[in-house]
C-alpha cells in the first residue's frame, strides 16, 4: 500500500463520514458515487454515506449545523451563507468551470446577455440566479430590466415560448431540450434550433461544485483534518474514473438512484467532466482569480427584491488549497494522473426523453 | 272535478269541505309493505271542527297528507270543497300548520307570515294590511321585525298559525300544532284557536295525541286504530264553545265526561294496558 | 324544557371575551419570549432557527418587499378563491339537483381533494404557460373549489322536509322554491365552504410559487431567501404569509357570521 | 316526537345493492366523461389555447401541454426507461406509492397522537381552548417547506443508542403537520359533543373526569373522529409527498414525481404516472379509513352533520 | 353530616328523604342577574312521590338540579337522607332521569342500564344479575341486546328508568320523564311508574307540565310560580293509588276534582288568559 498516514485499514475502525450534495444523486455527482462503489473511500478508511438533498435542504447550512462532515454546494450560494453566519472553507474546486447557459431560440435575436433587456428570462431560483444578475450587472442591466421568471423542472415553458432564454445546464437541461421531438418535424432538437449563451464566456461566472468543510474543525481537530486528506483522496480517484469510465460510471449513478434514462445519465457524467477535465493545476485546486472573480460577481449582483447576494467581502479563511495539495501529492506518488492532460471526452447521442 | 257532486255534501246539503272516500294508503319501504290507511270514509262540514286522535303511527298524519295533497291515495278518492285535493292545494283553498312551527329562521315574522302571500303576489300595501291584520290575530304585533328565534316555541306556533290563515282559507289542516309546547301555554294556545275558528268561519281538520285537547277543541273527534290504520270510532261532542265561555269549560262535568268517552274509545281499539310488561306498539 | 342549559352563561360575559382574546395573545407571547430566550441566551443556534427579534427586523427592513410580495400573492389566492368558490357553488347546484351529476363528480372531486400542489404545479404551468400568474390562481381556485363544493352540496341537502312540504302547499313554482327555501337554507353552508377554502387557497397560491412562474410572491421569496441561508428574511416572509392567511380567514369568517346572522341552528 | 319522527335521523345509509351498483357505474362514467371533455377540447381547442386580454384562461392543446389520455395510460405498460432492467412505469409507481404509503402512515398516527393529545388538552381546560385553538387554526398557513430544513437539521441530532434519525422519518414529521389539524379540530368537537344530558348524568353517578372520558367522551367522538381521521390521512400522504420533493428523500413518489416533471418535455405523458399514482394513493389512504369505521359501525349509529 | 338532624326529620319522625330549606338560586347571565328559585321549603318523606308543577321557567327543573347537586344553592341547604346533597350523590343515594332518555347510543340496552354499576365496580355476574331484574321490571327483556335507535320513543325512556333504578335508590328524581311521549304511551307510563314505585318503595320528585300526570301519581302536588320562582301552594292528592285499580282511577270524580284544584292553584300563580294577546312568559 501507499503508506500514508491517514490509512486507517490497519486500525479495522473506518471513520464515519457524511457528504451532502446539493440535489438528487446524478450524474453530476459521479466521482462521488464512484469512490463509494469502487471502495476508494473504504481504502482511504473512510465510510462515507452520501447525502442527497432536496429543494428546500441548503448543503452548506447542513454543514454549518455539523449534521454532515462535508457539503457539495456552489461557491456564490455559499457566500450568501458564510455573510450570514456559516463557518464553512471550500477546500476543493471540483468544477473547474461553470456549466450554466441561457438558451434561447436560434431566430431570437437572443444572443448576449446585452440582449436580455426587456426580455422574459427563465431561472430556478434557490440561488441559481445569482450568475444571470452578475452578468447583466456588467452589461450595466438592473434586474428590473428584465422579467425573470422561474422555471420548474422541465423546459416547457422555454419550449412553449413563455419564456425567451431559459437557464439550462450543459449537463442536464440542455440535454433536455435536445432529447425533445420538434412537433414541426417530428424529430428531436438539434443544437442548430438554439442560441446558448454560456456564462463561463461572461464576466458574470462564478464557480460552481466545491466541496466545503467546516471550517472551525478544520482549524482545531486534527484528525478532521487527515480524515480531509483522506476524503480528497478517494474524490479524487472517484472523479477520475469517471473520467475515464464514464458509461460505468453512469450505470453507478443509476444505480445510486438517479431516475434519468440511460442516453441522459451518459450525457451528464461526460459533461460533467468537461467541467472538471482536464484541470490544470490538479483538480480541485482553487484559483484565487477565479474566485476572486466569483466573489466580485456576487458584490455586484443585487436581485429584484433589492436584496443583494453579500456585501462585503467574505473572510480570508474561506477557501484553502492546503488539504487539496496535500491529497494531489499524495496520488502523484502513487502515480494517479491529477489533471487529465489525456481527457478526451467521448460523444453521447441522446434518445428521445433521455431514454 | 269543480262540480260539486253528491258525495261531496254533507248531511245538511252544503258542499262538504273535506270528503274522503274508501280511501287506501301503502308505502313501500325497503322493509316491506306498510298498509297505513285502509278503507277511510270521512266527510267534514265547512265550518266544523274534527280531531284526529290515535296512537302513534295509526296514520293521522297520513291522512292529513293526502287531504292536502302532500301525497296521493292508493286506493279511493279525496276532495276538498268538491274538488280534487290537487285543485283545492292549487286554488290555496286551504292553510296548513305543523308540529314544528316550519318558520324560515332568516325572516322576520312579517316576512314569515307573508310568505304565502308573497308567493302568490299580492301586492306590496295589500300584503303589509294583511300582515297586520294577521299579527293582531294572534297578538303578536309588537314582535313583526323580530326573528323567529327570538320568539319562545309558543309564539313561533301563533306566526304559524297566522302564516296558514293569511289566504283566509275555509279550510285550516293541523298537525299536531301544539305538540311542542308545555301544558300551560298549551291550554292558551287552544283557546285562542277556537276564537280564531270562530271569528273566520273556518273548516277544522286537526291532529292531535291529546284527549283534552281533542275534546275542548271538537266538534266531532275521529278516533283512528293502527296496523292498518283505520278510524275506530267517530265521538261526536256536546259542549258549548262560546269564547267567552272557553276557560270554564275545562272544568266542566260534560268535558270529563267527553275525556271519558274518547279514552274508551281508544282502548277499545287497543287493549287496555294492564301496568305491567306492556310492549310498545311501534 | 329540561335540564340542558349550557354553563357558560354563569361566567360574567365581559370577562370571558377578555380571556377569549388574552389567552391566544398569552400563549403567543410566551412561545414567542421562550424561543428568543432558547436562541439568545439557551445556546440554540439562531442560524437556521433565527430569534424573534432578528425576524421581525428583517421584517421592518423589507417592509415594501414584503406588502408587495403578499399584494402579488394576495391577488392570486383572491383571485383562486372566487373563482372556485363560484364554479364550487354551480357545481353543487347541479349535482343537487341530478343524482346521475352528484355521482359522476364524485370519484372527480375525491381526486382533486388528494392531489398534492407539487403534482399539480408543473402540469398546470405547462398548459397555462409558466409566465403568468394563471397557474397558481388554478391551483388555489381548485384547493378551494373542493371544500365549497363539498359544503355547498351539503347545504342544499338540508332543506327541512316542513319547508318543502310548505312551498308544495303553495303551489310555489321551482324557481320560487329556489329562491325561498332552498338557496337561503345552503347559505350559511357556502360561507361555511368559503372560510375554510380561504386558508387553502392561500397556502395553495404560495406554494405553487415554488414550481415555477413569475417571481415576486411570498413563495418565491422564502424560497430564495432560504437558499441564501437568509433565514431570518425568509422566515419575515412566512409572518406576512401567516398574517395573509389570517387575513384571509377573517374576512370570510366574518363574512360567515354576517351571513348566519339571527339564525338559529338546528 | 313520537318513535316515527324519530326514525328518520336513523342510520339508513347501506343502499340497494342496485343503487349501490347505479353509483360505481356513475362514478367510472364521470372519469370518463373527464378523459372525453380533454380529448374533445384537445381536437377542437386552438393550438395556443384561448387568451383573453393578457391571460390564458383554456389551455395549449399540443402534446407537451395535454398529452392524449391514451398516451398517458400506455405509458403507464411500458418500461420506465430504455435500460434492460427498467421497470414498467405502473409498477415503478406502486413501488414508490407503497414507501409513500408507509411514511403517510407513521405521519398518520404522529398526527392522531399529536391531534388527540391538544383535544383533550382543550376539553379538559377551557383556557387551553382559547389559547390554543386559534393558533393551531393559524399553523396551517405556514408552508411546510419553511421549516422542512429545521425539522431535518433536528433530527439528524437525535441519535440515542441504536436508534439514529432516518431520513423518511422527517418526512413523516412533517406529514404530521398536515394530519395533526383535521384531528385536533375533529377529536375536540367530538370530545364536546356529549349532550349537558350525559354529562351531568356521569356527574351524577360520582365519577371523575377521566371515567366520564373513557366511558362517554371518547366513544361519543367517533362520529367526528372518522371524518376527521380521513381528512388526516388524505393531508399525511399530501405532506409525504410535499416533505419528499422538500428533503430530496429517495423511493418514494414524490421523488419520481419530480424526477418525471423534469423529463416531460421528451417524454411528456411519462410526468402523469406519478400524478396518477399520488392521486391513487390519497384515495387509498382515505378509503382505508373507511374500514376503521366499519369496524366502528356501532358507535356511528346517530347521525351527525359536522 | 350523615347524622339526622332535626330538620331533616319529616313530621312522622323517620328521616326525611329530602329537605330543602330557605333556598336561593340566582343566575348571573349576559343579560343580568336571574332570580330562579326564592325562599324554597320542602321537605320530601321517604317512599313519598312529589311532583312539581309550574309555567315555563318557573324553576322546577333548578329545583331538582339542586337536590341532584348538579348545582349549588346561592342560599339555604337541601339535604337527601340527612347528608348534604354532594354527599348523597357520591353515595348513589337517588337515581335521575330527564325528558330525553338521554341513552348512549353505541351501547345495548342492557350495557345502558348496566351503566351506573359498570361505573361503580359491580363485578359481571352481579351485574347481569341486576341487569335482568331491571328489564324484567320494565318489561324490556326481549331487547336487551338492540340499541336505542331501534326502540321507540317509549321503550327507550323506560330503558332510563331502568337505569335510573339499577343502584335500588330509595330517591328518584325525574324531570319531566314523559315529556316527549304520545299521550297514550304516556298513561302506560305512569301506570308502570307507580307500580315500580309500589314494588321498591322509592321516594320520588317529579318535575311535569301535565297536571293530569301530576294529580294522577303525586301524594302531593307542588304548584310553583315564577320570576322570581317560588312555591305557590301544595295542594295533597286523596286518591286511591292501588296499582289494581290504576286505569280505572283516570275516569273517577276524585281524579277530576284533583285536576280542578291544581289548575286552581296554577291560576292563582298566574292571571287567566282571557283568550287574546296573551304574551308568552318566557
Ligand atoms: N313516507 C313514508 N314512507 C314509508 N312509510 C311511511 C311514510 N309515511 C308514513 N309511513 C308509515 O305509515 C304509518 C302511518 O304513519 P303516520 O305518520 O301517518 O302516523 P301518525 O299517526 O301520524 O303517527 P304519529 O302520531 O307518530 O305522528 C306508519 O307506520 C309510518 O311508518
Ligand atoms: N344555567 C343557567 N344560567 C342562567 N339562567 C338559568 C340557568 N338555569 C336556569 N336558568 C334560568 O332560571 C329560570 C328557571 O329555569 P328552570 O329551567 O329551572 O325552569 P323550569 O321550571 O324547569 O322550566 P321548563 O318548564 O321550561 O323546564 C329560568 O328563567 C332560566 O332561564
Ligand atoms: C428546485 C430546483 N432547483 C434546481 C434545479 C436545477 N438543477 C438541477 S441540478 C442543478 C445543479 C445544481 O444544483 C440545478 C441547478 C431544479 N430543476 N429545481
Ligand atoms: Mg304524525
Ligand atoms: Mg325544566
Amino acid at each position: 500500500d501507499t503508506g500514508s498516514e491517514s490509512d486507517a485499514d490497519g486500525g479495522g475502525e473506518l471513520t464515519e463520514v457524511k457528504l451532502q450534495l446539493q440535489w438528487l444523486p446524478q450524474g453530476q455527482f459521479a466521482g462521488y458515487f464512484a469512490a463509494l462503489d469502487q471502495g476508494y473511500f473504504e481504502e482511504e478508511g473512510l465510510d462515507v454515506e452520501i447525502i442527497p438533498s432536496g429543494g428546500d435542504i441548503v448543503p452548506q447550512d447542513a454543514l454549518a449545523n455539523g449534521d454532515v462532515d462535508y457539503a457539495i454546494a456552489w461557491v456564490p450560494k455559499v457566500l450568501g451563507s458564510i455573510e450570514a453566519g456559516a463557518n464553512v472553507t471550500n477546500i476543493a474546486q471540483i468544477f473547474q468551470r461553470s456549466g450554466t447557459l441561457q438558451v434561447s431560440w436560434a431566430d431570437s435575436g437572443i444572443e448576449s446577455v446585452a440582449d436580455f433587456e426587456g426580455k422574459k428570462i427563465g431561472s430556478w431560483g434557490f440561488g441559481n440566479e445569482w450568475e444571470i444578475f452578475a452578468a447583466m450587472a456588467a452589461e450595466g442591466l438592473d434586474s428590473s430590466s428584465v422579467e425573470i421568471i422561474t422555471q420548474d423542472f422541465n423546459m416547457n415553458s422555454f419550449l412553449q415560448g413563455d419564456i425567451d432564454a431559459a437557464q439550462a445546464m450543459t449537463y442536464n437541461e440542455y440535454a433536455q431540450l435536445l432529447e425533445t421531438p420538434n412537433p414541426d418535424t417530428g424529430e428531436l432538437y438539434t443544437e442548430e434550433d438554439f442560441n446558448v449563451i454560456s456564462y463561463e464566456d461572461t464576466v458574470g461566472a462564478m464557480l460552481q461544485d466545491a466541496i466545503w468543510a467546516d471550517t472551525e474543525k478544520l482549524e482545531s481537530d486534527e484528525e478532521y483534518q487527515d480524515t480531509t486528506v483522506s476524503f480528497l483522496k478517494a474524490v479524487i480517484k472517484g472523479w477520475v474514473y469517471a473520467a475515464e469510465n464514464p458509461e460505468e460510471a453512469s450505470e453507478i449513478t443509476l444505480d445510486a438512484g438517479s431516475g434519468w434514462g440511460p442516453s441522459h445519465e451518459l450525457w451528464m457524467v461526460n459533461e460533467t467532466n468537461k467541467l472538471i477535465w482536464p484541470a490544470e493545476n490538479g483538480i480541485g485546486i482553487i484559483d484565487e482569480a477565479a474566485f476572486n472573480k466569483t466573489v466580485e460577481g456576487a458584490l455586484s449582483a443585487v436581485n429584484e427584491s433589492g436584496a443583494a447576494l453579500i456585501t462585503e467581502e467574505p473572510p480570508a479563511g474561506v477557501w484553502t488549497n492546503e488539504y487539496i495539495q496535500e491529497a494531489l501529492d499524495e496520488l502523484e506518488e502513487d502515480g494517479v494522473d491529477t489533471t487529465g492532460d489525456g481527457f478526451t471526452p467521448i460523444e453521447v447521442t441522446l434518445e428521445e426523453g433521455g431514454n | 272535478m269543480t262540480q260539486p257532486t253528491e258525495s261531496t255534501a254533507d248531511a245538511a246539503g252544503r258542499t262538504a269541505a273535506v270528503t274522503v272516500s274508501a280511501v287506501d294508503k301503502t308505502f313501500d319501504t325497503r322493509s316491506g309493505r306498510v298498509d297505513a290507511l285502509t278503507a277511510i270514509d270521512l266527510t267534514v262540514s265547512a265550518g266544523e271542527f274534527v280531531s284526529l286522535i290515535g296512537p302513534s303511527g295509526c296514520g293521522k298524519s297520513t291522512l292529513l297528507r293526502l287531504i292536502a295533497d302532500l301525497d296521493q291515495p292508493t286506493a279511493g278518492s279525496v276532495s276538498v270543497f268538491g274538488k280534487s285535493a290537487k285543485q283545492a292545494r292549487l286554488d290555496q283553498d286551504y292553510g296548513i300548520a305543523f308540529q314544528q312551527a316550519g318558520l324560515l329562521p332568516w325572516r322576520t315574522v312579517a316576512a314569515n307570515v307573508g310568505l304565502p302571500l308573497e308567493l302568490h303576489g299580492v301586492s306590496g300595501g295589500d300584503r303589509t294590511a294583511r300582515i297586520t291584520e294577521l299579527l293582531e290575530m294572534v297578538g303578536l304585533t309588537d314582535f313583526a321585525d323580530r326573528y323567529p328565534d327570538q320568539l319562545s316555541g309558543g309564539m313561533q306556533q301563533r306566526v304559524a298559525i297566522a302564516r296558514s290563515l293569511a289566504e283566509k282559507p275555509d279550510l285550516l289542516l293541523m298537525d299536531e300544532p301544539f305538540g311542542a309546547l308545555d301544558e300551560m301555554t298549551r291550554e292558551r294556545m287552544q283557546t285562542e284557536l277556537l276564537r280564531i275558528c270562530a271569528e273566520t268561519g273556518a273548516a277544522v281538520v286537526f291532529v292531535t295525541h291529546s284527549i283534552p285537547e281533542a275534546v275542548y277543541l271538537s266538534d266531532r273527534v275521529v278516533v283512528m286504530s293502527p296496523r292498518p290504520g283505520r278510524i275506530q270510532q267517530i265521538v261526536p261532542m256536546v259542549l258549548n264553545r262560546d269564547p267567552a265561555h272557553a276557560e270554564a269549560l275545562r272544568e266542566e262535568r260534560a268535558f270529563f265526561d267527553g275525556v271519558t268517552a274518547v279514552r274508551e274509545a281508544l282502548h277499545a281499539g287497543s287493549p287496555v294496558p294492564t301496568g305491567a310488561r306492556g310492549v310498545e306498539n311501534r | 324544557m329540561a335540564l340542558t342549559i349550557p354553563n357558560r352563561s354563569r361566567s360574567s360575559a365581559n370577562a370571558e371575551t377578555t380571556l377569549r382574546v388574552a389567552a391566544p395573545v398569552a400563549v403567543g407571547l410566551i412561545v414567542l419570549g421562550a424561543w428568543q430566550l432558547l436562541v439568545s441566551v439557551g445556546g440554540v443556534s439562531d442560524y437556521l432557527l433565527p430569534s424573534p427579534a432578528a425576524i421581525v427586523g428583517q421584517f421592518v427592513e423589507f417592509f415594501p418587499s414584503m406588502v408587495s410580495a403578499t399584494g402579488i400573492t394576495g391577488l392570486n389566492a383572491l383571485l383562486g378563491l372566487v373563482v372556485g368558490s363560484i364554479l364550487g357553488i354551480l357545481l353543487a347546484a347541479l349535482a343537487a339537483a341530478s343524482r346521475p351529476i352528484d355521482w359522476m363528480s364524485a370519484p372527480v372531486v375525491a381526486s382533486l381533494a388528494v392531489i398534492p400542489i407539487v403534482a399539480l404545479a408543473p402540469v398546470l404551468n405547462s398548459m397555462f404557460g409558466a409566465d403568468s400568474q394563471f397557474g397558481r390562481q388554478a391551483i388555489a381556485g381548485l384547493a378551494s373549489f373542493v371544500p365549497v363544493f363539498i359544503n355547498t352540496l351539503r347545504g342544499f341537502r338540508q332543506t327541512l322536509p316542513v319547508h318543502r312540504d310548505l312551498m308544495k302547499v303553495y303551489a310555489a313554482s321551482s324557481a320560487q322554491i329556489v329562491r325561498t327555501v332552498t338557496l337561503p337554507t345552503a347559505v350559511p353552508f357556502v360561507f361555511t365552504g368559503i372560510r375554510i377554502a380561504s386558508s387553502l387557497a392561500v397556502i395553495s397560491a404560495l406554494v405553487a410559487e415554488y414550481f415555477g412562474g413569475p417571481r415576486g410572491g411570498l413563495g418565491g421569496l422564502i424560497s430564495t431567501s432560504a437558499a441564501s441561508s437568509a433565514y431570518p428574511r425568509a422566515w419575515a416572509y412566512v409572518v406576512a404569509s401567516i398574517m395573509l392567511g389570517l387575513l384571509f380567514f377573517l374576512v370570510t369568517l366574518a363574512l360567515e357570521r354576517l351571513a348566519t346572522r339571527g339564525r338559529q341552528r338546528s | 316526537m313520537t318513535a316515527e319522527n324519530l326514525a328518520p335521523a336513523l342510520r339508513r345509509r347501506r343502499g340497494a345493492p342496485a343503487r349501490e351498483a347505479a353509483r360505481w357505474g356513475y362514478g367510472v362514467l364521470g372519469i370518463l366523461v373527464i378523459a372525453a371533455l380533454w380529448e374533445l377540447y384537445k381536437f377542437l381547442g386552438p393550438v395556443d389555447g384561448v387568451v383573453i386580454g393578457e391571460t390564458r384562461v383554456l389551455p395549449r392543446t399540443t402534446d407537451l401541454a395535454m398529452p392524449h389520455t391514451w398516451d398517458m395510460v400506455a405509458r403507464l405498460f411500458e418500461p420506465v426507461t430504455r435500460s434492460s432492467t427498467a421497470n414498467p412505469l405502473w409498477l415503478e409507481v406502486a413501488l414508490a406509492a407503497l414507501v409513500t404509503l408507509g411514511i403517510a402512515a407513521v405521519g398518520w398516527l404522529v398526527g392522531i397522537v399529536v391531534g388527540f393529545a391538544l383535544a383533550l388538552v382543550m376539553q379538559r381546560w377551557r383556557l387551553a381552548e382559547w389559547g390554543l385553538l386559534p393558533w393551531i387554526i393559524l399553523s396551517q398557513t405556514v408552508p411546510l417547506i419553511a421549516f422542512a430544513p429545521v425539522v431535518r437539521s433536528w433530527g439528524s441530532r437525535i441519535e440515542i443508542g441504536a436508534f439514529e434519525w432516518q431520513d423518511w422519518m422527517s418526512v413523516a414529521v412533517i406529514a404530521s403537520y398536515l394530519a395533526f389539524f383535521p384531528i385536533a379540530v375533529g377529536a375536540l368537537k367530538g370530545l364536546q359533543s356529549p349532550d349537558t344530558i350525559h354529562t351531568e348524568l356521569m356527574r351524577s353517578y360520582g365519577v371523575g373526569w377521566w371515567k366520564t372520558l373513557l366511558k362517554l367522551r371518547i366513544p361519543a367522538s367517533i362520529p367526528y373522529l372518522l371524518p376527521a381521521l380521513r381528512l388526516g390521512a388524505a393531508n399525511a400522504v399530501v405532506g409525504a409527498v410535499v416533505a419528499e420533493v422538500s428533503t430530496g428523500m429517495q423511493g418514494g413518489i414524490g421523488r419520481i414525481l419530480i424526477q418525471y416533471a423534469g423529463q416531460a418535455s421528451g417524454d411528456p405523458a411519462k410526468a402523469w404516472g406519478p400524478i396518477f399514482g399520488s392521486i391513487v394513493l390519497g384515495l387509498a389512504a382515505a378509503g382505508s379509513v373507511a374500514i376503521l369505521g366499519a369496524i366502528l359501525r356501532n358507535y356511528r349509529r346517530v347521525e351527525i352533520t359536522a
